[in-house]
């Protein structure tokens, strides 16, 4: 078997500690920024929907700030966002590097992103049960977390599964701040350096990633259709 | 209880405007039960919306419990409305929950313990009759278990108002009138006002007590269920009681020639319909026996409203044709309408 | 990225501590790796842990540096270095030579420089480290002629008149031998030839201008750290090791030539 | 026309099993008009869902104009689908489209030129009556606007069978009636079959030529019209037929001790109903003159079903104790159905 | 005017004609490989949805490889998608670089992930509808067509915006095979030349396209909502 790797995959068996790193570094990234992004995310896209004209909370200001936030970092080209943000990493995380320090430009990449997500899967939801719950006597946060969010959670769970994966992709990129991780190992290794074998294992890993991320969304999205 | 002055609402699509109520001004008292009945379209639904407002009116004063509801507070306005249950159209049940949790949702906050929701919501369920659906999920209902969820939910937190948008259009005749026989029941002892719209003149008959009549946005006509069932004014609501009774089919059979109304000369078919609150003689056998004539009933329709009855009935009179003009005189006397219908005396 | 998911949290070198000794050194690339592991053995001996942090990015590793989240690092030329202290006012300074890499004209397509005519493409680097250089490689090919005033980082504003009218395509270093098929040629940076197997021998041009310092390659490090005696033992002692024979065999034998020492000579630690 | 055979539908939610529709067999002839009746959740969308195949039946066999449904080919199905109309409980309206947009969906490549389908579907708007919002969106239509368009896109297609699923049930009385009248006529001219699922007795009686009561998944009853009113066999259809008549409503009025009821020595109270088709005569007036009694009629529901009187009368009688006897005794004979409900002649 | 902008974003200034032509790239990408995308991704999320178990035309052959492949795709970071499709690109756009050479990679990028925004929006239709339209004897093209696509154009409008956006994100990245764009010259020389001016001015630019493309959704979104 070792063998047989050895003779199939030599290059990822020559690196098999900093590959195991690379999985767990992205693991880690996709945790991390996942979790601080689904919060963050999920608050904005209520908020957004909830300000919006016709919304429960109705709000033009904050509503245009926020919309227009978003639309400002959906704009901005990762790379670019990398670096920008880099004192805000600092600031908060104590540095800009490893993976600690591309958690935040992480969450700012993604947090948009999911924002719209939210934005779209809450806009699908039947008006006749905020009706309800409005003539229920009902407070908007009860509206928001006991029907907006409640009623949601398949359409929700869909856009975190695509809001996931993206993350991930974005992970890829984290390699300008030594973040390491996947992607950065098949683009150090296999691409730079045309170890054909490095990028068809970690492509399988990620594929394995995306593979677990749908399924687990979809257990979700099952779940809770009824 | 509920006061509604000069409330019109238009809704604005595009370049048209549609007037769904138009300046209509209303009371209903306290522990009354209200009808609201009209064509499909008239505006009944958004009328009954404006009261909790669902629907801000475009104009108007709305007053529920002496409050006026137009100038509450958001949180006052929760408060008002946490008092008055309501019935949706369309159900509008909350597809990721079961039966239960729909119940349950106006609970969570009251102050009950969770032990105490689950009881209550299942003592919800047994009265609507679909305590063994708790655990189901809406989507896995037929339409009358999705109606009855809804009457459960707008029950549960115990209001002082229940707006019932056609409540019991999707249940079975038995079903409905365990429903109204609830609601009737709720009203008496609890003391809860109800406005129920309905399309279903026997609901109204059986437990409304004042009933409004709405076309084109308006009410055109209100007033006790007696009076409006026995003295009809407009011609809308003529047509909403014939329809419901049977006595107006008579026409229906001449028209077609069916041989029920086929007549013997000397014979003549007449409508009796009560339009006074105090007859309560027995007219059929006393007509028969004091003018010796024959009253073949073919469509009868006499139900007690309010206790008094109300209705009629159309019958073939054969006799003398003497006697029979002296029956309907007598008759008429006694207030009760007489309408002949088809006459064969002329060819006597 | 770094080498371990543990070094997360090492603190940057901590030259008091006694035995153990960790010294972060940021590269653009795994070749480094390589390049280095002679340089690693070495220092291990002499208990100093030379930790690696790989950045896939010129921008971040100086940025890195200066802000003290690494101690070292080593991947870029002199022209570059000064162009971002001059840019961001970094307070870095080259400690160590290390080597020059050569630009050489690679074709699938044509088999000498005279074999190129107007209208052919030539791809060259797109980042500020190797674009230049590329541009003065065009230039002693003949192809193109720089302005008097441009000097070791021309860009392609710089080019005063082409002497055949080529079209001049800026691609990322390492997609350029992926890309040798939509080109006529490309400048490509050795370390990517030799991964991506082409010969110096099937280069249509080789860059022999090896002895222009503003190109060799460096190690810098925090003008502060230098004030700090101990940190600037360890650090000579990293230059040391990575200037030793033992490096030089990995550039000939692992890199065929690909990589050639520069400056060793210059001891730029001396009168710290 | 419609052969339905053993048909049983199952669903299957995690663990718990609903036997929604079980073995059921049920004829429907071609040119009639069919109704279901039945408690809510008895399974009567699911079975006619059955017919179209939207549910496929567990096991069973279904059979439309000859053809064995379970056994068409996807194109074939889709053919036969084409010439059965459905009108859904909940609509299914497609919200993007106008109302007219809606109608005309089913008309698009049924090889009618555009200006051909825009002129059907504004005959099927007027039709039933809501010509005027042919532009607007359902999102703006009230519940019985919704249900009439619904109605139009079934019909779009000139259907041989027509399902309606409560097709009425949120239709004011007179607009019901309206629909009701032009499925008759399209039963009559074009030879249609309608099977009807309702909840309104009076839809039944007005239109129905045979009906089938469910009750937990199973026909308990079914046949035609009149047999079934006449002579409910079944606890559930008795239930039904009398929650639609008031002529139950006696009981509870006795159980309220309203001053209605009450009786003076020797009389009593009884409750007459016909209970076979022949019977003609006119029972009141006759049985009053004969034996010199007075019937007061407290409540009456008489109809004609199928061209025979159906339906009975309450009524106190009065007169001498034997007379009393004589006439029930004589009402027996003619087979009028004789209850005697409250009897103040004991305390004679 | 012409002294005040020279003042303030002298770089810009400098670079106007390159500036011109990254804003020419980025349209072309993204209006090309956007037009291709928007069919293909509707078609795979069409296919997905309708071949799911449950759906108009179950075939689960069909549906698992469709399926996985999208996975596979959504898996593979962008840079090594980059070079791995160059066969391709050449195959088709005769080049693997410039901006012909970038709508193949951008493309394959860009498709799996509207293919799963297309399948959300499908998802969140009332199955009544459906029904609807199989009682009426719909063919599955028809159903696809006239209900399907018909009845989701608003929330396939979001997730197109959602996509366009994304595939924006996407075209800074194509610089690497000589595409230009945007992106690219903001990394080249606002971040790269550490050219303050030109990323702020390339990123005002950006924003305003994101802007642009969500005015756009917006109102389609708008117009569809009834
Ligand atoms: N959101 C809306 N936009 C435009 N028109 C509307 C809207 N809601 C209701 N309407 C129109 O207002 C009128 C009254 O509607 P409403 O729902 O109050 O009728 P209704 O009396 O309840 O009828 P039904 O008995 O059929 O439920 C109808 O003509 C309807 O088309
Ligand atoms: N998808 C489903 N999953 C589980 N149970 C279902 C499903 N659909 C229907 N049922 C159950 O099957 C039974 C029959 O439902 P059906 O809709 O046929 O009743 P119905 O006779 O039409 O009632 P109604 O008059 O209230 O419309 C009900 O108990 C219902 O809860
Ligand atoms: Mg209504
Ligand atoms: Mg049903």
């Amino acid at each position: 078997m070792q063998e047989f790797l050895n003779n199939i995959i030599p290059n990822v068996m020559a690196k098999l500690p900093d590959f195991y790193a690379a999985i767990g570094d992205t693991l880690l990234m996709v945790v991390w920024s996942g979790a601080i992004s689904f919060v963050l995310g999920l608050a904005l896209g209520v908020l957004i929907t909830v300000t919006k004209p016709g919304g429960i909370l109705e709000n033009k200001i904050v509503y245009q700030i926020l919309d227009k936030l978003v639309s400002l970092f959906r704009s901005i080209p990762f790379i670019i966002l990398l670096t920008w943000v880099m004192p805000v990493s600092r600031a908060i995380m104590g540095t800009a590097i490893y993976v600690r320090g591309a958690i935040v430009p992480l969450v700012f990449g993604a947090v948009p992103f999911f924002t719209r997500q939210v934005e779209s899967a809450l806009a699908e939801l039947d008006g006749g049960l905020i009706e309800a719950a409005l003539s229920m006597g009902s407070t908007p946060l009860e509206i928001i977390f006991r029907v907006y969010l409640k009623e949601s959670v398949a359409a929700i769970a869909r856009g975190t599964t695509i809001t996931a994966i993206s993350l991930l992709n974005l992970t890829a990129m984290a390699g300008v701040v030594g973040a390491g991780g996947l992607g950065d190992f098949a683009i150090r290794y296999g691409h730079d350096r045309n170890m054909l074998d490095v990028t068809n294992v970690t492509v399988l890993v990620l594929v394995i990633i995306v593979c677990i991320m749908e399924f687990v969304g979809g257990k979700v999205v099952k779940k809770n259709t009824h | 209880m509920i006061e509604l002055s000069h409330i019109s609402k238009e809704f604005v699509s595009g370049k048209r405007t549609v007037h769904a109520v138009q300046d209509v001004s209303l009371t209903i008292d306290k522990g009354e039960i209200f009808g609201m009945i009209g064509f499909s379209g008239a505006g009944k639904s958004t009328l009954v919306r404006c009261i909790n407002l669902l629907e801000r009116p475009t104009s108007g004063k709305v007053i529920v419990d002496g409050q006026d509801m137009l100038s509450l507070s958001a949180k006052e306005l929760r408060q008002a409305r946490k008092k008055i249950g309501m019935i949706f159209q369309h159900f509008n049940l909350m597809p990721s929950r079961t039966v239960a949790g729909n119940v349950a949702y106006p609970l969570r906050g009251s102050g009950l313990s969770r032990q105490q929701i689950a009881e209550k919501v299942q003592r919800l369920l047994d009265l609507v009759g679909i305590g063994d659906k708790a655990e189901a999920y809406p989507k896995q209902l037929s339409g009358g278990q999705k109606q009855r969820v809804a009457i459960a939910r707008a029950l549960a937190n115990d209001p002082n108002v229940l707006l019932c948008d056609e409540a019991t259009s999707a249940l079975d005749p038995q079903t409905t009138k365990a429903i109204l026989q609830l609601l009737k029941h709720l009203n008496e002892t609890l003391g809860i006002t109800v406005v129920i719209i309905t399309h279903e003149m026997a609901v109204v008959k059986e437990i409304c007590h004042r009933v409004a009549v709405m076309e084109h946005g308006k009410v055109v006509e209100s007033g006790e269920v007696f009076n409006i069932f026995a003295n009809p004014r407009e011609d809308i609501t003529k047509n909403f009681i014939h329809t419901t009774s049977n006595l107006r089919k008579i026409e229906e059979l001449i028209a077609e020639d069916s041989p029920v109304v086929k007549l013997n000369p000397g014979e003549l078919i007449v409508r009796l319909s009560y339009i006074q609150r105090n007859v309560s003689e027995p007219l059929i056998s006393t007509v028969s026996r004091k003018f010796d004539i024959v009253l073949n009933i073919i469509f009868s329709d006499i139900a007690i409203v309010q206790n008094a009855p109300i209705g009629g009935t159309v019958a073939i009179i054969s006799g003398s044709r003497d006697q029979i003009t002296q029956a309907i005189a007598y008759l008429s006397e006694k207030n009760v309408g007489v309408e002949v219908i088809k006459d064969a005396r002329v060819s006597e | 990225g770094s080498s371990s998911a543990a070094s997360d949290n090492a603190q940057a070198s901590d030259s008091n501590s006694g035995d153990a000794v960790t010294v972060k050194l940021g590269v653009v690339g795994s070749i480094y790796e390589d390049l280095w592991t002679p340089a690693k053995e070495k220092l291990a001996d002499e208990g100093i842990d030379l930790e690696f942090v790989q950045f896939s990015d010129y921008v971040t590793p100086n940025n890195a540096l200066a802000n003290g989240e690494i101690d070292l690092n080593a991947f870029q030329h002199r022209i570059y270095l000064q162009s971002e202290i001059d840019n961001y006012g970094y307070e870095i300074e080259n400690i160590g030579n290390t080597f020059i890499i050569p630009l050489n004209l690679y074709s699938d397509k044509v088999k000498s420089v005279d074999e190129l005519k107007d209208g052919d493409t030539v791809a060259i680097p797109d980042d500020v480290t190797n674009g230049g250089r590329a541009l003065k490689v065009l230039e002693a090919a003949g192809l193109i002629k720089l302005k008097d005033s441009a000097e070791f980082n021309p860009t392609i504003d710089d080019i005063e008149t082409y002497n055949k009218q080529i079209t001049i395509e800026e691609l990322k270093a390492n997609v350029i031998p992926s890309t040798l098929a939509d080109v006529t040629a490309a400048v490509v940076n050795g370390n990517y030839a030799l991964d991506f197997g082409l010969k110096t021998e099937d280069a249509i041009y080789k860059d022999d201008q090896l002895d222009i310092e503003e190109y060799w390659n460096l190690i810098a490090a925090r003008s502060a750290d230098l004030e700090d005696a101990d940190k600037l033992e360890t650090y000579k002692k990293v230059v040391a090791a990575f200037q030793s024979d033992e490096t030089e065999k990995v550039f000939n034998d692992q890199f065929g030539g690909y990589f050639i020492k520069a400056g060793w000579d210059q001891d730029l630690l001396a009168d710290k």
